[in-house]
């Protein structure tokens, strides 16, 4: 293969992994802080498009991003508050049911408020036919925007949980959340920030692929298997291996086109990562199992 | 003591019913995608359809009759358009079912009506739908094979030989890339690279990639979904300045302006609807499709769509089948249906026989291109 | 106690003949069509409740199993053979009275594999199939394991619609009757349609009866036990990976064989049968039903899919999917018909009596006389076949 | 006869060696404790002994036989059965029906005779409702067998893991801290009752704190320090061992 088509793939095989990457972290988020698997992840990344798109309508560009993500976070928290917070001990099986039926309700309500037209934010540099070269390739300045953004996006969070107080306190409470409860720690609104960041970060990644993606009701399903994939993939709670989870799968993707027929990429792309679970059930990228449980 | 009352009660109801039965209304089932990955057709389908119904009802129906049309929307599952087809037929009794809007949904249920004896004025445009012809089976759009004829003319004239090409894992998608593979040798096209990519795709960069890889002098998209937008942005970024050919699932100027500057000068063959302002005034089409889409547009705010025009010519076609019948009868509305022509519809002028159920023929189609955002005709 | 397993059984088709007699009686028979349907699908949440409510695994996949048994024999019963008639093979076959020669609907004539074998072959298929992935899938449990079956669920979902010979995005249509005896079927036929409910209602039954049996067997107590501490299970001699194994076996071919009938039924399948969506709904059913309540399971199951085959949420059938799934979660995780709720409507049902029958005599003793009824009540909304459970959860 | 034998087996967790090189052995129709401080690594020995870990290094050998590494249940299926820490009683289930569960191991009725519920599996089905009945008698828990298993007090919860564990007729039962929780007089009787097992032939490997009962009903005694044995020998013996005195007196900073 030529050296630019390599490069080609490679770039559109980042493309996708950074948001599979960022809506696999915001999977990891939730759950570190609850034991929670969120199946309306997806949901938030199409929100944040979606809220921008019409703030847009009205406001610069970079108000539009940034009331988006707002609001995109006040509906995590009100998720959060009204189906999650008052649960004592649920089940996993329990927790999966609910959080898909979130996700089934937020998708109607994003049809009903906005119908099934596809809507997009303009792109942030150029337009749509602009594009840069790299080695050879040409890409959109937008792709460079994502790239940037949702790699931003995770060296922040990571740094946030590393250095902040509320940060430290998180982890705390994912380590042992009675522990952390006991320490006078305030678990419950932790958890309530666990869901304000993941909408915050999905949103703001709806929001800067929406040029090049698009933006409709019914994306958020379809991002929330492939994060979801991620997250078990990368190993439930670990946020940088979702991230290298996010771009293996995305560059998985992308060369499974160059050599087979793309109608089956998503079939090839889960069968790859089913037999990697399978070999690894703790995660490709899993520490060694401590006695965490 | 109760018996009296009850026995009075059914005879005033009896009584009431006798002189409605005169202008009893007729039943029109639809089945459509109004939800769903394909309400891209479904939802203008039934917009269209109802606001034909209340206009025509409006006016005081048809041969004295009012049009009761009942909308079932079947989400794109073709298990829930074979149940309703059933309940339509069996339990309303209709007396035509317009839809349903995806050739797979259609195929699902036409047997049933065809065993039911239930017109079906189909909106997909799969040519298996008529081709074989079915006695109760009808279909409103174009033809594929046409549509990639009229593509196939242009790059002939252009000097178009080899080609790319990509569809979506849908009906639609399927049904347009078998005609293009059938017809590519007879018209002298090579197809270069073939894939099939899926509906609610987001990024396509690594498909038109393999386009490029495979050196080819133009692309042709066949699809109904958000990703016609995403494959000529993609292919734009990544360098590709080759012509771009899409569908006649093109034609909703959403698309167009999705894909922004991407868009300009994409090449798709279409029904005059998305360029009716610009038509000369002597073309027969004209009125009717200002006519329609200045209603549709007013009524509902959003931009018409080549799709609800096929509801719109399903309607048009039943209901002048209706009156030159000059009966409810479903074998005479049948049977005129069949020998309807010179019919002036959003696609087309149509010319139905007993062995074309669809009647429209290449001249259907007008190449379009897009032009400073717009739909424009393409200056030959 | 087989006898209060049997009256359950017994009440369930009695309430099957009564909805029937209801039906054809207001000249409604139609109705009985989307019942079909809906027994079908019921049959394959009651499979599932087996493996979720029971073995206490997950299956975000379920629909695809549905899905292989009604593809399998939608492609084989379709699949011209006419123009191999020459072929070793295909004769072969035909001697063996695998074939069966028919027209099709515009008098072409074919030659396809007869429908009960492709029948047999389409639920082996499901069940190597269910075998193959299960052995992996079940080592992994909570969240790993749902991401597993949601993945192959998609996987299978995503070759239904993208292979050619499954008729891609538009699916099989056209597929034949299922010929039983003397000129009865398994198809969609109006004139057949008492019949095909009966047909529907019967593999129903006998599918409770056989699970019934084996809920309250050693291998269902294995289950449950299982369910309640699986290392407790395993040190008690109980090979749960085995078990867990023939349990999802099961539950899939169950499933297989609703895809087989549904299918014959409907005349044809779509891969909207093997989306994820459909895969939740199942899912929802039986969450709704009550996990570990199979009766219940088959009740929501019948009702929800009735209503949604008929249209009735019209263009928001998924918004009601997932609003049924939040609030029967969040108020009455163990579904609406769980045992302790049961047990509450009956309390107050019998404190309704009471109160009404205390008004009415005014004296202690139809106080007492209130409560007796009361318990009655509470016992007939146990034996009722919507609400009839208990009996599997003792 | 030895029944159990263990030789040099250890089990490593992560940076912690859990059991270093410990043999000792079982006769049959003895009962034997294992004691030590908390974290001595007996519970961990347990888990190795019925399947639920594999040892690192070492061979178990049961009635002659090695079953290191075997699954948990093909060694309950060789005789070896227990109870648990704890308490793992299967919830929504009656305390009879727990027992039943502990009989699985003799019942032949699989999914195919389930479900027809063919004329034999009904007749076995009674045979193990039995067994288990006479099994809840004998530990003087008849009373309780159909109210719901985890709803019971604590001590009654014991006794029916105790039944659970003895309904499969197994050659040796594991108990693991048998008299945790138990007051005084509970404990005399379980006592008694331990001893009224190994009368049904039933050799009982034990891992207990209370120390007068274990030196009370013992054969043996093992001593297990850090992962490591450090007496094995006639409870008057181990009494006396320095060592065994040092680790439970000496310099513990517990």
């Amino acid at each position: 293969m030529a050296r630019e088509l390599l490069v080609q793939y490679l770039i559109a095989g980042l493309t996708y992994g950074v948001i599979y990457a960022v809506v696999g972290i915001g999977f990891n988020i939730i759950y570190n802080a609850t034991g929670i698997i969120n199946f309306a992840q997806g949901e938030f990344v199409m929100l944040g498009g979606m809220i921008a798109v019409t703030l847009h309508g009205f406001l610069p560009l970079p108000a539009a991003i940034a009331g988006a993500v707002v609001l995109t976070m006040a509906v995590g928290a009100l998720v959060e508050m009204l189906f999650i917070r008052w649960l004592v001990k649920p089940s996993v099986l329990r927790m999966i049911i609910i959080t898909i039926g979130v996700s089934i309700l937020l998708r109607e309500a994003a049809l009903l408020l906005w119908g099934n037209a596809v809507r997009a934010l303009p792109y942030f540099t150029g337009n749509e036919v602009t594009s840069v070269g790299i080695l050879g390739a040409r890409v959109s300045p937008q792709v460079l925007w994502a790239v940037g953004v949702c790699l931003a996006l995770v060296a922040a969070i990571t740094a946030w949980f590393r250095w902040t107080s509320w940060g430290r306190q998180m982890r705390a409470c994912a380590a042992n959340r009675v522990a952390a409860s006991l320490c006078g720690l305030p678990t419950r609104n932790l958890v309530t920030l666990s869901f304000v960041l993941s909408a915050g970060m999905g949103a703001l990644a709806g929001c800067v692929v929406s040029p090049i993606t698009q933006t409709q009701y019914s994306v958020g399903a379809g991002l929330a298997i492939k994060g979801f994939t991620v997250a078990i993939l990368g190993g439930l709670g670990n946020s940088l291996a979702a991230v290298a989870a996010g771009l293996l799968l995305g560059v998985l993707e992308s060369f499974s086109v160059s050599l087979l027929p793309t109608a089956y990429k998503d079939a090839i792309s889960i069968a790859v990562l089913l037999l990697i679970l399978f070999v690894r059930p703790t995660g490709l990228f899993a520490a060694r199992l401590t006695s965490r449980v | 003591m109760r018996l009296p009352i009850l026995a009075v009660a059914a005879a005033l109801l009896t009584a009431s019913a006798a002189p409605a039965r005169a202008a009893e209304p007729i039943k029109v089932g639809a089945i459509l995608s109004v939800t769903g990955p394909a309400a891209f057709l479904g939802s203008p389908e039934a917009r269209t359809i109802q606001m034909l119904a209340d206009d025509l009802n409006a006016k005081g129906g048809i041969l004295g009759h009012k049009i009761e049309l009942i909308i079932k929307d079947s989400g794109g599952s073709p298990e829930k358009a074979v149940s309703f087809a059933k309940q339509l037929m069996e339990e309303d009794k209709v007396l035509a079912i317009i839809g349903p809007s995806t050739s797979g949904e259609t195929m699902q249920i036409k047997g049933l009506c065809e065993k039911g004896q239930t017109l079906l004025l189909s909106c997909a445009a799969a040519e298996v739908i008529v081709n074989p012809v079915a006695k109760w089976v009808f279909k409103t759009p174009q033809k594929d094979s046409d549509a990639v004829l009229k593509i196939f003319q242009h790059m002939k004239k252009t000097g178009v030989t080899k080609i790319g090409v990509l569809a979506s894992n849908t009906g639609f998608g399927q049904a347009g890339k078998e005609q293009i593979e059938k017809l590519a040798p007879a018209n002298g096209i090579q197809i270069a690279a073939s894939e099939t990519y899926d509906k609610a795709a987001t990024d396509l960069t690594a498909e038109v990639t393999k386009m490029k890889a495979a050196g080819v002098q133009a692309i042709l998209n066949w699809s109904i979904e958000p990703a016609q937008a995403i494959v000529i942005k993609n292919a734009r970024q990544i360098g590709l300045k080759i012509p771009i050919y899409q569908s006649h699932g093109f034609g909703n100027i959403q698309y167009a302006k999705a894909a922004g500057a991407a868009a300009e000068g994409v090449i798709f063959p279409a029904g005059r609807l998305l360029v009716a302002d610009v038509l000369p005034a002597s073309n027969p089409q004209k009125k009717l499709l200002e006519a329609y889409k200045h209603e549709y547009q007013a009524k509902y705010k959003e931009d018409v769509s080549t799709f609800g025009g096929h509801g719109y010519d399903a309607f048009l076609l039943l209901t002048d089948a209706i009156r030159k019948a000059h009966s409810v009868d479903k074998n005479k509305v049948r049977d005129a249906l069949e020998h309807l022509t010179g019919v002036v519809g959003t696609a087309g002028i149509f010319k139905l026989s007993p062995t074309d159920h669809n009647g429209l023929g290449i001249d259907a189609f007008e190449l379009l291109t897009v032009k400073d955002g717009r739909f424009a005709v393409l200056a030959h | 106690m087989p006898s209060a397993r049997l009256r359950h059984v017994a009440v369930f088709l009695a309430v099957a003949a009564a909805a029937q007699l209801l039906a054809v009686g207001a000249g409604k028979g139609f109705l009985l069509t989307q019942l079909t349907m809906a027994a079908y699908y019921a049959l394959v949440a009651v499979g599932l409740s087996l493996l979720m409510g029971f073995a206490g695994q997950i299956s975000l996949g379920h629909a695809a199993f549905f899905a292989v048994g009604g593809y399998a024999s939608a492609a084989l019963t379709t699949w011209n053979l006419a123009s191999h008639r020459g072929s070793g093979l295909v004769a072969a076959l035909a001697r063996a009275g695998l074939l069966q020669a028919r027209t099709d609907l515009y008098g072409g004539s074919l030659l396809t594999v007869h429908p009960w074998a492709a029948a047999v072959a389409a639920v082996a298929l499901a069940l190597l199939l269910a075998w193959l992935v299960g052995i992996p899938v079940l080592k992994l449990s909570g969240h790993y394991l749902a991401m597993a079956t949601l993945g192959v669920g998609t996987i299978i979902g995503s070759v239904a619609i993208g292979t050619e010979a499954l008729g891609a995005a538009d699916g099989i249509s056209g597929v034949p009757r299922l010929p039983l005896a003397f000129g009865a079927a398994v198809t969609g036929d109006s004139d057949q349609r008492v019949l095909n409910y009966w047909v529907a209602v019967a593999i129903l039954a006998l599918a409770m009866v056989l699970l019934l049996n084996l809920v309250r067997s050693r291998v269902g107590r294995a289950l449950r036990a299982i369910h309640g501490a699986e290392d407790a299970a395993r040190a008690m001699g109980v090979d749960t990976a085995r078990l867990k194994l023939r349990t999802f076996v099961l539950s899939a071919g169950l499933a297989a064989v609703a895809g087989v009938f549904l299918t014959h039924f409907n005349g044809g399948i779509g891969p909207s049968e093997a989306s994820t969506m459909k895969s939740v709904k199942v899912v929802a059913m039986v969450a709704v039903g009550g996990m570990g309540s199979l009766w219940g399971t088959l009740a929501v199951s019948v009702v929800l899919n009735f209503l949604s085959l008929r249209g009735y949420f019209g263009t928001f059938d998924d918004a009601v999917f997932g609003g049924i799934l939040i609030l029967v979660m969040l108020f009455s995780p163990d579904g609406v018909l769980a045992p302790d709720l049961r047990r509450s409507a009956g309390a107050a049902w019998a404190r309704l009596r009471a109160a009404r029958a205390r008004r009415r005599a005014g004296a202690g003793e139809a106080g007492e006389g209130g409560t007796g009824a009361g318990e009655a009540g509470a016992g007939e909304a146990r034996d009722g076949a919507a609400g009839a459970g208990g009996e599997e959860r003792p | 006869m030895r029944l159990l034998e263990v030789q040099e087996v250890s089990k490593r967790f992560g940076g912690v060696q859990a059991v270093n090189r410990v043999s000792f052995g079982v006769d049959e129709g003895m009962i034997k404790a294992v004691i030590g401080p908390n974290g001595a690594g007996k519970t961990t020995l347990f888990n190795l002994v019925t399947g639920m870990f594999t040892p690192d290094d070492g061979v178990i050998s049961f009635a002659g036989e090695p079953i290191q590494g075997l699954p948990p249940h093909q060694v309950a299926a060789r005789g070896v059965s227990r109870t648990f820490q704890n308490i793992r009683l299967f919830d929504r289930m009656t305390a009879l029906e727990n027992v039943m569960v502990g009989r699985h191991l003799r019942g032949r009725a699989g999914f195919v005779a389930g479900m027809l519920r063919l004329g034999w599996t009904r007749r076995e089905e009674e045979a193990v409702r039995e067994k288990a009945r006479e099994l809840m008698e004998f530990l003087g828990i008849g009373a309780l067998a159909d109210r719901e298993a985890t709803s019971l007090a604590y001590g009654q919860q014991r006794a029916v893991e105790l039944a659970r564990a003895l309904a499969a007729d197994p050659r040796m039962v594991l108990l693991d801290e048998p008299a945790a929780g138990l007051n005084m007089r509970e404990t005399a009787d379980l006592a008694r009752l331990i001893g009224r097992i190994r009368e049904r032939g039933v050799t009982v490997l034990l891992v207990e704190h209370d120390m007068s009962l274990v030196m009370e009903i013992s054969d043996e005694v093992a001593v297990l320090s850090y992962g490591e044995k450090i007496a094995d020998a006639v409870p008057a013996a181990v009494q006396k061992d320095p060592q065994v005195v040092r680790v439970y007196l000496g310099d513990e900073e517990c």
